[in-house]
């Protein structure tokens, strides 16, 4: 998504904005964009949501199914989180299997909410070491414009909150419906996610795509319900200094506040 | 004859259908053209309960250049189930289906468009099924033909799409998911209502000579019922909107 | 397998021969090319075609086996229909995975099958839900000479027509053949695919390479036993007029009786 | 000592195989030269239940170019089954065990063509394996050398292929499919009878060193045999049949 | 709070871990320059019973050439399993997780390595973990530095690596296997000592604040030994080894 | 591997010494490469070595574990060996899936084992047709200096030799591990594989990288401990005269002994 001589601009002008305490598109510097969750967006799936953070947006569906337990685990239910950008969301994205980018993204938010324990994989088991309940949540990116990781993060989360999970028996070992049983997903916390971006000595939350194109490096911090870090990944080309990253960890569990109350008016409302 | 067994009464006394609907009568449909903003051009259709999103760029350099025409600018088209459109989680890699709707999609909007003025490029039509109610690929040419309109690539006319098809021995319009399970026979048709050209046809089930014409009849209706939606959500987004957005 | 400027050149030479009502190799508009169907070409199958439809040669193999049924389809047996161009039918066939257009004939081919209900496959359950017996028809393409919908079409349908199944019972949950038990795939119809083009406004039946190299566009309609229509695939780049599409239903009545009464000595020789 | 248990006779006691021959006697063989209309060159060959065709294009352009070698044309071989060839059902994904083959068969063929009149291009053997019954790369390669010769590529040599092995602890000519499976050594030889030199050579099976080398002998035996089926089979078709076809 | 119940005694009442260290007391760890005579550099690490071999070509051309790069030289990192490496015999096609920690050691080496004198070339750096123990991409990218460094690329600094984490409510330098699966938490850090920059840094568990904080400086002591270590095998490879090799 | 001028004269050169019956290395002609095997490098691996053969490196782990038996051999136990050139092993080598020279250097090192039986495979059963031991021997090439059968097979082989098996029981159909019960795998035989080139006329054993870059032909033959051949395979794009292919035999059989004494010493080792 970038052309050399033109980022060479861009950052310069970012920069320069930077040293003066502004952002080029007017926000402070530890300013998330427009966070708007609308949930429900896939009425057949068993949760979802469409999220647009800025000008990304993100459709999330949550299918909930029986499945086996992973070895060793079989008194667990099965969580697994993707993200796939869809190739209408951006001129440079191409169809074929997801490049480490895309890679990374998915298993960044699918670390972020299972390391916090959000959803309680201990009461989704059907028959113990035979049968659990596989809770998927596959994220779609639509539109892009920088920073998809808490883009989906909260389209996962989102959809997760809202979602109701139908009931299962074991009969004959076949996982057979109880009609009209559905009930929450056991949820423990609420995770969120803040990403942060490094320009020159410029901390940044939320980078949008103009200033993704041209940021040093990068982390992802996710937070719980407790103000607990539960998560983390740096990225990119550069570094940051130990005082940085703490910094950073102050930040995330700061805005991870704000962004959770939007999250909890989900929870509320389902 | 070709008919299967179901509990579902497809079709009452009243000549009512599963799901409300009169034999001539599709499903609510709404079309918004626009909304995506890295798109040169983009619509979203509500067709029943399929929801479907498209996005056009284009025209554009092709890669690998070998792909590419002299003569002519060339149409892609990849029509894409998200996992979670399906009642069982679907696998993300591309299905045989999903490569063959592509191409029946593709040769459906190729007579529509104009693109001898830009060889060497391509126009890429990407379709996004977000939920799927049976009828996704009628509602994706529909809506693929809106896109191709936003972003201002030249076209001889717009493709609209319905199907028809035979439930209860009765042909009927629209063809909805539980009918097309437990029906006799389903026949998605595009058609470009001014140039009076049928350009995708398929058919899955027993007809009988009568009712194979009847049922492209019916198509074409319900095909004219969608132009007027399609050029009702350009106007909308061009000169404002009047009415139901 | 087309190179422009000599197509437009072969286009013309064609299309000038329809204006007078006539056709490259000679042949009336609504005449198809010898047909040549030679049943038991691989003995080891269960059943198995080779033909030849003008030259285009398809040879098509069957496998019956035990298989699982799919999901809620349990009282059903399976019936797949592949088809492949192998790299020695032309110079322009490349190797590696089928490309759209050969997964549009398989397809197209198997719907014609499929959903003129051929084969009851209802007789064709070992135990339900637990195991059924699966037909497998894999065609593939020896030579290419234009139209392989319905060379590939009625290699299946001759090779299908020719075979036997073998008996199996379940024991202990693993299906075993009962020797000695052959019988016929039980058939309740025999589909015929009849494959059209459109040149300029003329409809062609039968299209040999050349013709398909040039043509606008082309229809695949299937029939059964009864005259019924049971499955119809409009391709290619241009539309049709819909009282061209009725004439084609008509067309491929009266073609498909005709290549019918060829079939059903398949089944009588068998 | 490598033998494996079986209930069946592998060689009765006046010395006639499972199928009825004797210790050095081939299975029936019958090579075709032609038939494909498309391919530009191409054979036919009846080895045992074996049936295989094989085409060969060439020389011709060789795609992508860095593929190709501007001294001398390159030869490639696919060698493939059909999915109904073997008793199950094979998955049509080209397996380990048809590349390795695709591989010794080219290197096998590589000897007797003459390429470097050819720089740039690339002669392209396509085998496919209607019906397998045990030896499917001897009968392979023999009906390779026909095609690549009605292909009219230049040659040094046929190259003609039978298998020897080890069955009821003697040493017979072209093993089939049962004494594959139940003997205890196999031998797949491909020979230039003319240039005496011995092009393909594996073996699966315990052998004494003795045995190593009457099989070696047995098998070139069985080349020669071939060898005259090959030469009759292009003499019937570029002069004229004179008996069987 | 994140923890996970065990059998397994992670730390005992007189502050010994479960493979007798003390809490800020890192594996065994052994470093060895070069070693493999083909690439241009290389090294070899065992990290506790993780065994680690780095392999570096480079300066070379790319291929495919559009992946290169005008302005400056590229950095391409492969961190791959072997299939016995890891107790359940690992399938050879690469993970999702080889492929996510391939890019995030990339970008843990990229601030070390000056690259801006070879336009349009790659340097490439192969990792093969040969035995796996909790921690690999840390010892991976601790041997990656040597290896580049043995190869002769300009490097600002090394990086050096090692994890912190929360063990039985306690912070501790250098998870093992056992505590990674049993533990409360795991933060592998990638550091340059002397530009005092943090390279490569992830979390997976519960910490407060102040535990984030402590793991992270206790990280960095433990990268620091690691960089004495990294330091000495070079030293030993190009000025003769003075003690353990 | 190659570059056709240098190729050429590098060829020149080679036979040039060969005439007067010298290697460019020094070698007899019937002469192999240093061989150091060191067994147990995998120690968490229930077998491994690492074999130097001249300047060729490999790394064979053999892993051990329960599986499903395969159809109709139901009791016997299963074996696989592979290979795999590691991209640090040589600039060429390229990651992604094995071209055709690495899967036949599989299976060819594979073979080499297995028509040897080597391992009574009889013994490794839990419950026939039900559940039995497998033992997958997986080579890794990390330095490449020519003849990489032999180098494989001897890693194999030395990796076998050096293996523990587990016990396992069934309880409830799943295998279930029985501690403290590893034993030896039963070993028949010690199979070596002897591989040879062919350069001009002159038979060349144990070829290195600049010997292997521009032989005619080569040949691999294994011989088991009763001085027994039990595989073979021709290979590269010439041909071998019946008498060279005699003594390429005779040849298999002395050098074979001679290095089965160094693998024995593996297993008296052990």
């Amino acid at each position: 998504m970038s052309s050399s001589i033109i980022d060479e601009l861009k950052k310069s002008q970012i920069l320069e904005l930077l040293e003066q305490g502004k952002r080029i598109d007017g926000r402070a510097l530890d300013e998330t964009r427009e966070l708007i969750i609308e949930t429900n967006a896939i009425p057949k799936a068993n949760g979802s949501a469409r999220v647009r953070l800025g000008d990304s947006e993100v459709v999330c569906g949550v299918k909930i199914q029986p499945d086996r337990p992973f070895p060793d685990m079989g008194d667990k239910g099965i969580f697994i989180c993707t993200a796939e950008l869809l190739p209408l969301s951006h001129p440079s994205v191409e169809t074929g299997p997801p490049g480490p980018d895309v890679i990374e993204l998915a298993r960044v938010v699918d670390r972020g909410i299972r390391e916090s324990h959000m959803i309680d994989l201990s009461q989704l088991v059907i028959k113990k070491d035979k049968s659990v309940v596989g809770v998927f949540a596959d994220n779609v990116v639509s539109d892009y414009d920088g920073n998809l990781f808490d883009a989906c993060a909260y389209a996962a989360t989102a959809a997760i909150l809202s979602s109701k999970t139908p009931k299962w028996e074991l009969n004959d070992d076949i996982p057979t419906l109880v009609e009209g049983q559905e009930s929450d997903v056991p949820i423990t916390t609420i995770p969120v996610s803040v990403t942060m971006g490094k320009i020159g000595n410029h901390i940044i939350v939320d980078p949008n795509a103009d200033e993704w194109d041209v940021m040093d490096a990068r982390i992802t911090i996710t937070t719980d319900s407790d103000g607990n870090i539960c998560a983390s990944q740096k990225g990119g080309n550069d570094g940051f200094s130990m005082d940085e990253i703490v910094r950073c960890g102050e930040i995330s569990i700061m805005i991870g506040s704000k962004i959770r109350e939007k999250l909890k008016q989900v929870k509320e409302g389902n | 004859m070709g008919g299967r067994e179901s509990e579902l009464v497809l079709l009452d006394e009243n000549g009512i259908r599963c799901d409300g609907r009169k034999v001539d009568e599709p499903r609510r449909i709404m079309i918004k053209a626009g909304g995506l903003k890295n798109a040169d051009g983009s619509a979203y259709i509500e067709f029943g309960d399929n929801k479907i999103l498209v996005g056009v760029f284009g025209p554009r350099d092709v890669h690998p250049k070998h792909m590419s025409n002299t003569d002519t600018g060339i149409l892609r088209v990849r029509y894409h189930m998200e996992p979670f459109s399906v009642s069982e989680r679907k696998n993300p890699a591309p299905s045989r289906r999903e490569i063959e709707i592509s191409k029946v999609i593709k040769e459906a909007l190729q007579p529509a468009v104009i693109l001898d003025k830009f060889p060497r490029t391509a126009v890429d039509v990407f379709i996004e099924v977000l939920q799927a109610d049976g009828g996704t690929r009628c509602a994706a040419l529909s809506a693929a033909s809106v896109a191709l309109a936003d972003a201002g690539i030249p076209m001889r006319d717009m493709v609209a799409a319905c199907a028809a098809g035979k439930v209860a021995d009765t042909v009927v319009l629209d063809v909805n998911n539980e009918e097309d399970q437990a029906g006799q026979a389903d026949m998605p048709i595009g058609y470009m209502p001014n140039l009076k050209k049928i350009t995708l046809l398929q058919l899955d089930g027993v007809l009988t000579p009568e009712e194979y014409k009847k049922c492209i009849e019916t198509g074409i209706i319900g095909c004219k019922i969608v132009y007027d939606l399609q050029k009702k959500a350009l106007h909308d987004k061009y000169f404002g909107s009047g009415g139901e957005q």
